[in-house]
């Protein structure tokens, strides 16, 4: 299971972090925001040249020796940030693909919640409930 | 980036009659632009009115000119002629939510009378992604359906009077909604009609 | 019910049609004729007057929630709508006293009302949505069956172009071009009307 | 988790589908509802803000949705043709009839029977033709919302000519 998932907004402010364990809370902040460095970078070179990423999945972002870094950024240019444990052999890479286009999904209905104001912070139990 | 020619290349770009793609999501799709904007017009009316009150009223008023089209559009669909008796009716507001919101409320709660009952609904087309914040717990988000019923119904002679029992929104099991008969219309005489 | 019709001034034009008329051949209701269900005289007498009442108008008609269509003549160019006020009253009492006629004398709750009636010189289709909606069609004798292309006014045209434009009040004349269009395609289109014009 | 999509799908189906006649009339009550606010108001050009602001806010949540399965955009053309095809005939089941562009931020889409006007009226009178703004302004709306939650920040005017066509003027604003 995933260890933290955060959604990134527009303007690359966190809108939602939530880590499994929260007394670490504050390292996987840190590897949330280097982390949208790398999506920019990716989505910048997907741009200028050819060799364009047209999947939404960005793939494995970076891996340490504890954990692994997966990323996916919508059209609407919401980054979604997935942090695994290394040693977490169980989940593929089909896999994570499945919880992010789930994400996405509870992302698009907490959007379409009309009382959310896009840019606010999430807390539509919808999302909660991944 | 020059900004040379604001003037257009009278060329077309695209032409765009063969590119035509149909996805059976499109119906879906549809229905999501009707719920959003819905929700649209709530979130508008919430900022027009400072009372939610008044906006539970303006749902009313605008289902009810709804509702006055919508009959229209039910009796040329269906064909169906006057209703019996108000059994009757029931069952044909259920066929109504069907054909318009795609959702079979279940017809439930007979009063003793035979002029009252409820119609319960599991989900709801309208509600779909809508998570009520804390300072709207008055407001009556469906409103509009209650309108829309009493416009129906008049345009068919039947008064009624119809409100919400319970709603999924505050967290209730299901949506109820009460309808009750009233009394007949009688055909209007005509106008100027000494 | 019936004296609701009143005659306020007499109307000009012809009034062709005369009492034995209409007992002897005239006035079907719901496929009866009126002396199977032994109407009485005095019934015919008052139809009588409904009948020349609507002789004389050989106009089309559109008031409140009434649309009429004469076809009289040459069909589809009489197919105007526009109202007339004092004319549109009267057709109105006159429906409306049929009406309530038909079901006073009708057994059960009748289910349709009334569909058209028959004189010597004409047809009137009638049919009246659970809405309180009356679309009203005059044709010549030969028509019959009229009242599917009634319905389907209702369903292809009136809702369409009325119901769903925005721009048009349900409780107002119609005005709409588009929906005056759309009548005359329905019409020009009819199997009623293309058997006439061969 | 897998158990959860699984949930959103049969949920989506079971929640109904709304017919599409009902847009149409609750379209025409925000119109109403628009111009009954602005009443106080003598210009015609206030009053339409309500209308198009309400069309952004759904335009920007219905693109969240739409884009969903679609791959990355190439650039902004691309978008645009997006918003032509499938975003259109989504919301208003046909595609739009001709796009023109001068390739500077200017985009012209042309819908030749849109679908909110196509019960009004015909090229053949100009019946109407006065009040058909305000039938438009929430597509407009529309419009901006999408583009905006896309990354395009634009003005949307529209312009009719003849009904039932319409055209839809979309200037970038390029910063």
């Amino acid at each position: 299971m995933a260890v933290c998932v955060a959604v990134i907004g527009k303007d690359n402010s966190p809108k939602y972090i939530r880590c499994v364990d929260e007394s670490s809370a504050l390292q996987f902040h840190c590897k949330v925001h280097t982390s949208i460095d790398i999506i920019e970078e990716k989505l910048n070179v997907g741009n200028k040249a050819a060799t364009d990423i047209r999947d939404l999945y960005l793939n494995l972002l970076y891996a340490t020796e504890e954990y692994k870094i997966y990323g996916y950024a919508t059209n609407t240019k919401i980054k979604f940030i997935i942090v695994l444990h290394s040693s977490n052999v169980s989940l593929r890479d089909n896999d994570v693909k499945m919880i992010f286009k789930k994400l996405h999904a509870a992302y698009s209905n907490a959007v379409c919640n009309s009382f959310y104001i896009p840019g606010d912070q999430l807390n539509s139990r919808q999302v909660q409930s991944i | 980036m020059s900004r040379a020619g604001t003037k257009l290349d009278s060329k077309k770009v695209f032409c765009m009659k063969n590119i035509l793609r149909y996805d059976e999501n499109l119906y879906i799709i549809n229905s999501e632009l009707f719920t959003l904007t819905y929700g649209a017009l709530v979130a508008q009316l919430l900022k027009d009115y400072e009372n939610v009150e008044d906006v539970n009223k303006q749902l009313e008023r605008m289902g009810y000119n709804m509702g006055i089209r919508l009959i229209e559009d039910f009796l040329a669909r269906t064909g169906s002629g006057r209703c019996y008796d108000f059994r009757d009716t029931a069952e044909k507001i259920q066929t109504g939510f069907k054909i318009f919101l795609g959702i079979t409320p279940t017809i439930t709660n007979w009063s003793a009378a035979g002029d009252e009952f409820s119609l319960c609904f599991e989900a709801n087309p309208l509600t779909e992604f809508v998570e009520l914040p804390d300072h709207c717990l008055n407001l009556k988000y469906c409103n509009v359906l209650i309108g829309v019923l009493r416009g129906a119904c008049e345009m068919v002679q039947m008064e009624i009077a119809c409100w919400f029992v319970q709603d999924q929104l505050k967290n209730d099991n299901v949506t109820e909604l009460r309808i009750k008969f009233i009394k007949r219309l009688e055909d209007a005489i005509p106008a100027g009609e000494d | 019910m019936l004296n609701r019709v009143k005659l306020r001034r007499s109307l000009a034009g012809p009034a062709k049609v005369r009492i034995n008329e209409i007992n002897r051949e005239a006035l079907i209701i719901e496929g009866t004729p009126l002396n199977k269900l032994g109407i009485t005289r005095s019934y015919g007498k008052a139809f009588l007057g409904l009948g020349r009442l609507y002789l004389s108008l050989d106009s089309t008609l559109a008031v409140k929630k009434q649309m009429a269509h004469s076809t009289t003549q040459s069909p589809i160019e009489k197919a105007t709508l526009y109202v007339l006020s004092s004319e549109a009253k009267l057709m109105y009492g006159m429906l409306f006293s049929i009406k309530s006629f038909v079901s006073k004398i009708s057994p059960l709750d009748p289910k349709e009302g009334f569909l058209y009636y028959k004189t010597s010189k004409y047809t009137l289709h009638y049919l009246e949505t659970p809405s309180g909606l009356k679309f009203v069609l005059n044709t010549d004798n030969v028509t019959q069956n009229a009242r599917e292309l009634l319905q389907q006014l209702y369903r292809e045209v009136y809702l369409e172009y009325v119901v769903k434009n925005p721009l048009c009040q349900l409780n107002e004349p119609i005005q709409s071009e588009l929906f005056k269009l759309k009548v005359d395609e329905l019409f020009k289109k009819s199997p009623l009307f293309l058997s006439r014009s061969i | 988790m897998r158990q959860q999509i699984i949930d959103t799908k049969i949920n989506l189906h079971a929640s109904g589908e709304a017919d599409e006649c009902l847009f149409e009339y609750l379209h025409a009550e925000m119109v109403n509802y628009a111009l009954s606010k602005s009443c106080k108001n003598k210009e015609g050009e206030e009053e339409l803000s309500r209308l198009e602001w309400m069309g952004f806010s759904v335009g920007y949540r219905i693109i969240e949705r739409l884009t969903r399965e679609w791959n990355r955009f190439k650039d902004e053309l691309d978008m645009i043709k997006f918003i032509c095809t499938d975003f259109w005939s989504s919301l208003y089941h046909k595609q739009i009839d001709n796009l023109r562009t001068n390739h500077h931020g200017v985009y012209v889409l042309q819908d030749n029977s849109f679908r909110l006007l196509n019960k009004v009226g015909t090229n053949s009178n100009k019946q109407y033709l006065q009040e058909t703004p305000r039938l438009l302004s929430f597509t407009c709306g529309l419009l901006r919302g999408s583009l905006a939650n896309l990354g395009i920040i634009s003005t949307v005017n529209a312009e009719i000519s003849t009904l039932p066509s319409c055209k839809f003027h979309v200037q970038v604003q390029r910063i």
